[in-house]
């Protein structure tokens, strides 16, 4: 496949998922004559018809209820949530029964859900498109949540997902949505990289970048920049918030000595939180400087005209770069 | 008494459909109409009475202490047994947490059921062969995914095909505190926008824990079907043959593809919402007195006694079959087995999770490091 | 087109309140009459013409990159003027995204409301002086609050005095998606169980983005407030005689103590969902051009100069005005100042909060040490 | 005041703000006739009449978003959520409206809401009764998470929580409503700790300990414990978990060298992660060892029968403490 941009690479896992098993379903708002207000879905309804490809009535605790529903009938739902503001309606679906629901029948139902959600911001929106609610999910044990970084993680992730029997919260990082890359489509199950897996995206000895989803390029120009002035940062791409791939973000900081997380999300109670809680506890006596956390504010997430001010930039995560090289 | 309860519904231009009225007559209603042979009778009766019987063992085993709780269905027999035996083999029951005579119904052993109210499991039932979901603590949590499963089974073309065997009709169970919820509302919206094959049934029970219906609703209940797009029906939830045949109704709407059908069956929470709870607090007795005249077991008996099906002999043996049911129970609950601690890390996940490994392992060291200290169990009351 | 779009409703048995019928006749009502001075009348059209103005406006700035979005109005002018001109100054509105004719009527500076949509707050109005809530984006969230404020109303003894200065009403908007939304059900359920002073207003504009409304429920939407247990009335959205005056009849019910009214206002929107939107990618041409015949603004013209009350002078009196208004709007928006960055800390809490400093100092300190850099305002499309 | 349990401390401070303040209301389901299910609003509704104690629809969206419309009319309703589990049909209320209505209006607007909410475990109950969701609520900007843990705290910060101008989510123990304690209701409100201070619950100079809530008391009892074998444990009573008092636990921190943080809600992705990342930060040279957490697992809530070994207990902690020690 040649260069894609993030949102088609969704657009082909999904309908190669699709093509692969008939019990895949696509259920949202204005996902099927639309495609999505992101346009992921475009084309779908119209391939796969409106019995697998549902426009719903605009109601997120519906869309993901229902779905629940369907899975225990022994469909495999993916639900768009429209914006990251709006999943909140669903929340008590997701959080008490979806999660729950294999714990609660000691493994004999299975509600192999996947909810689909374009997470971040920087794209110059308005209030509830832009925020990053992550950890609210990966807090809730019973869920998986990943946010793939790239084109590539988009494709396969998106499938690997879908076939897996837990919900999967996947998170879309929206301002990447048209930043293209290369796809492997040719891959075998077996080569695809495990879904839970964090991935060093560019080796570095003097001090380690943790970074998921939309602030993976943030890290790497962070690292490019780094660079011209003799740093050199390694960069890992979480890929997964639960479980978290602790070993690889480790085995990293063992050998430099630093890290530095990048979030979008508010650093209060963040993800970043617990990556630098095992951290700092797994490598006690490599940590040469405290680990550093670079991210939102806490505060509702500001107008678009303030946002840059609000989400981390190469310059902040620099400076955090300093101080642990200055410790 | 005589349909006291009922009056001021009836006042209100609110008919409710009933084929039993609270003496036990038999009456005739344009709409409805059921028809048990005798074995069928005695079968209805006996449901009845075991359901009863449950719950009288499972208050006492929970003063006893070897129950954590539990939520009794006393008053609700009729709206329970009379529903479920509307239902087909292949259809999908969605319970909520009092729903105990649609568990015995199906074939779910009560001990399955016992031991979510003892703090074992969440339920020991396997949902799929039974066709019942797991009990739903989060009031009207199951009703989306009742719906869900009802689209389900339209895509797996399991409606309108004229297969007894093969078209299948969902029923979601609800009380009249969950008719408050938004999620409520949106079940009751999607299963109409899909036409999905559903029955709600929405047992009024006047009550929830303190708060009583009027404080939910100014309409009756029933009435929410007409804002969703649905037919609803008021049944007397006393009246098992009313139930029965409402249910029936409703369930062959739903399997032929006629769309979903909300029904309320108007019943009576005889005992405290929960063991934990103290009803005295917030109703009168004499509202309590007056729906004992109108109990759903005693009408029913007093119906198949006029009618010659119910004699002496036949009331002994399901009285003996309780007396047995009740001994099972006595002599199950006790003994069930606490889960090993370590259960609690195999169902979180289907697939596997370095994290609930982890955890799992960290936890085994403690415990075996600890196991002379630890007393099994200690601080839930038990009989170890 | 002599009212089609009116056609399946009927049919439906749905009849919708009209004092003007889609020619600019006027018609009679047995239930609803309303009767405008030539000054008001011509006030009524002025505000139509501006509120369509402003939607031009800001659909041009918004190509100039001037803001970000912009969620236009157009086509729902009566139902909003109509609807705002029923209110009285005490009164309270809680409005959705694109209620624009509310914020004009009720006082409010068009910039405040351009300013959202710029990016540069989440709407600029004071609230309490223009007893006008903030834009809720949140579909449906606005409701439980209005109701909210309403039993707050009649807290203050503010409701049923007979006292036209003090009986206060709360008008809250939404669109025919957000019925479907879990919180719209409790929202009608809690006002008619409080008997609170609320005017639900649903533009039903036929469309939520991309979905017709069929595709959010199978019954016409008015009919929600049966189930809820409060009188449900359809009005023609594009009447702004006849909005004006359903409007005002349960704005006074509410006011006197008679509770909540659901109004169904059937219009249309002519425009995109927002300019992020292309809508021809999910509707036609032509339903589109059968609702501009039914244009709420050519049939009050109509109206008025039928009856004399417009002449040309008075049009382009009109006109005039909207042109200066037009002008304010494009020379005042791309004036708007951005925040200064650090004012995102301000308002998150109103005692102060140790993390919030500690934060707004280190952005502050990191923020002087790179400003060098910083092209404030450089990713929005900006002006400077 | 005589010793009293925590309900009854909590009532008295409801009762006390009610008398001070006429626009004071309560909702929620069961709290008036019944006097909720833990008996902590008893007897207000008798006294102070329906008008200001409302028995409520069942919908939790619906008390939280009418009592926001209440306070935006100059109301200061205080809600109670029956159990921890059943707050979720709110959140999207609590997340995109309550936290945020003061920030999107730029202050001119206040939502003084306090809602109520019985949490954590070991009280032997069915699903949803027993768990700990405060992280949910301490991520989110706009709010304030307070938890305290003694009668004397319970009766005075519920009456701060009441008369903050912002939104606070007040989490009471559950599993100690009936524990004891001595309650100086003498105190003029300058003397009364500010509502978000962390307190030093008994000195110790080996290590210390954090806790908050119900684990309050374990940790105090392991401290007890440890005692006895010559270790003296620092106890630290968090008392809120946003804004989080991280100053007091440094302070006691570079003091004694090492921390172990324990909570009931699962460690994974939870409060105590930011406790962690933030001592790890500000005491990077004071610290011996890595910070301990102990908590619940990455589970769902289990089933009764099993909770106590799903929540610390004083043996994990006193593991914890001495792999601390150890290090
Ligand atoms: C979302 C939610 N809120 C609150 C509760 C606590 N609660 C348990 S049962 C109950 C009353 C339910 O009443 P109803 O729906 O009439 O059912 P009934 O108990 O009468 O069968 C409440 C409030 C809950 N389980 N779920
Ligand atoms: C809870 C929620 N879900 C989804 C959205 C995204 N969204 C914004 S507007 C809209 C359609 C709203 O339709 P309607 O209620 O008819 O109002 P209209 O835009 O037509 O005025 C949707 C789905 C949202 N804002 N909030
Ligand atoms: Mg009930
Ligand atoms: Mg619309």
């Amino acid at each position: 496949m040649e260069r894609t941009p993030i949102a088609k690479a969704i657009n082909a896992g999904l309908r190669a998922a699709m093509e692969r098993d008939p019990r895949v379903l696509l259920m949202g708002e204005d996902i099927g004559r639309l495609g999505g207000v992101f346009r992921v879905t475009d084309g779908l309804q119209k391939d796969f018809g409106e019995h697998r490809v549902l426009d719903t009535p605009l109601a997120e605790a519906g869309i993901v209820g229902t779905a629940l529903g369907m899975a225990l009938r022994g469909y495999r739902p993916v639900c768009e949530i429209q914006f990251n503001g709006f999943v909140y309606p669903a929340f008590s679906q997701i959080v008490t029964q979806l999660a729950k629901l294999r714990a609660r029948s000691r493994g004999r139902l299975s509600v192999p859900v996947v909810i689909r959600m374009p997470a971040g911001g920087g794209i110059g929106s308005v209030e509830h498109h832009s925020e990053s609610p992550e950890v609210l999910f990966a807090h809730t044990a019973g869920l998986r949540v990943v946010y793939p970084s790239t084109a590539h993680d988009a494709y396969w992730m998106v499938q690997q997902s879908i076939a897996s029997a837990d919900p999967v919260l996947f998170l879309e990082p929206e301002r990447r949505y048209w930043e293209k890359g290369d796809v492997d489509t040719s891959l075998a199950p077996g080569q695809v990289a495990p879904l839970h897996r964090a991935r060093v995206l560019r080796p570095g000895s003097d001090a380690t970048l943790v970074a998921y989803g939309p602030t993976v390029k943030l890290a790497l120009d962070a690292a490019a920049e780094a660079a011209r002035e003799g740093t050199e940062l390694e960069v890992v791409d979480l890929r997964s918030i639960s479980p978290l791939d602790v070993d690889t973000v480790a085995e990293s900081v063992r050998r430099t000595g630093r890290l530095v997380v990048v979030q979008e999300a508010p650093v209060f109670h963040g993800a970043g939180a617990e990556v630098a809680a095992r951290i700092q506890e797994s490598c006690f006596y490599s940590l040469e400087a405290p680990v550093k956390r670079v991210g939102g504010y806490h505060l509702p997430y500001p107008a678009a005209r303030v946002e840059e001010h609000y989400l981390p930039t190469v310059d902040r995560v620099l400076d955090a770069v300093e101080q642990a090289l200055a410790a | 008494m005589t349909d006291a309860a009922v009056g001021p519904a009836r006042a209100r231009g609110e008919e409710m459909v009933q084929l039993l009225d609270a003496t036990g007559a038999r009456r005739e209603h344009p709409g409805y109409d059921v028809h048990l042979e005798p074995d069928e009778a005695l079968d209805v009766l006996r449901e009845l009475v075991l359901l009863r019987r449950l719950d009288a063992e499972a208050e006492a085993l929970q003063r006893q202490g070897q129950l954590g709780l539990w939520a009794g269905s006393r008053g609700q027999e009729a709206a329970q047994v009379g529903a479920a035996r509307a239902l087909r083999r292949q259809d999908h029951v969605f319970p909520s947490y009092r729903d105990h005579g649609f568990l015995l119904a199906r074939g779910v052993d009560p001990l399955h059921v016992l031991s979510l109210f003892r703090g074992v499991d969440h339920g020991g039932w396997d949902p799929v062969a039974h066709g019942v979901h797991p009990y739903t603590l989060v009031i009207a949590a199951q009703m989306l995914p009742a719906v869900g499963y009802a689209m389900g089974v339209q895509r797996d073309g399991a409606v309108g095909t004229g297969d007894p065997g093969r078209d299948t009709a969902v029923l979601v169970c609800f009380g009249d505190g969950a008719t408050s919820q938004g999620e409520a509302a949106e079940a009751l919206n999607w299963a109409a926008v899909y036409n999905a094959p559903v029955v709600f049934l929405c047992q009024n029970n006047q009550w929830a824990i303190s708060e009583p219906v009027r404080q939910q609703s100014p309409v009756p209940l029933h009435r929410r079907a007409e804002g969703a797009g649905m037919p609803g029906v008021r049944v007397d939830g006393n009246d098992v043959l009313a139930v029965l045949a409402v249910v029936r109704a409703a369930a062959e709407r739903a399997r032929s593809g006629g769309g979903p059908t909300f029904v309320e069956a108007y019943t009576y929470r005889m005992g405290a919402h929960t063991t934990a709870d103290d009803p005295t607090r917030y109703r009168d007795a004499a509202e309590v007195d007056a729906w004992r005249e109108r109990d759903p077991i005693d009408r029913f008996r007093t119906h198949l006694r006029a009618l010659g099906v119910l004699d002496d002999a036949a009331e002994r043996a399901i009285q003996q079959e309780a007396d047995a049911f009740a001994e099972r129970l006595r002599a199950g609950v006790p003994q069930m087995p606490d889960p090993h601690p370590a259960s609690m890390f195999e169902h979180a996940y289907a697939e596997p999770h370095p994290q609930v490994l982890a955890e799992r392992d960290e936890f085994l060291a403690a415990w075996a490091r600890h196991e002379q200290d630890e007393q099994l169990g200690s601080t839930v009351g038990g009989d170890r």
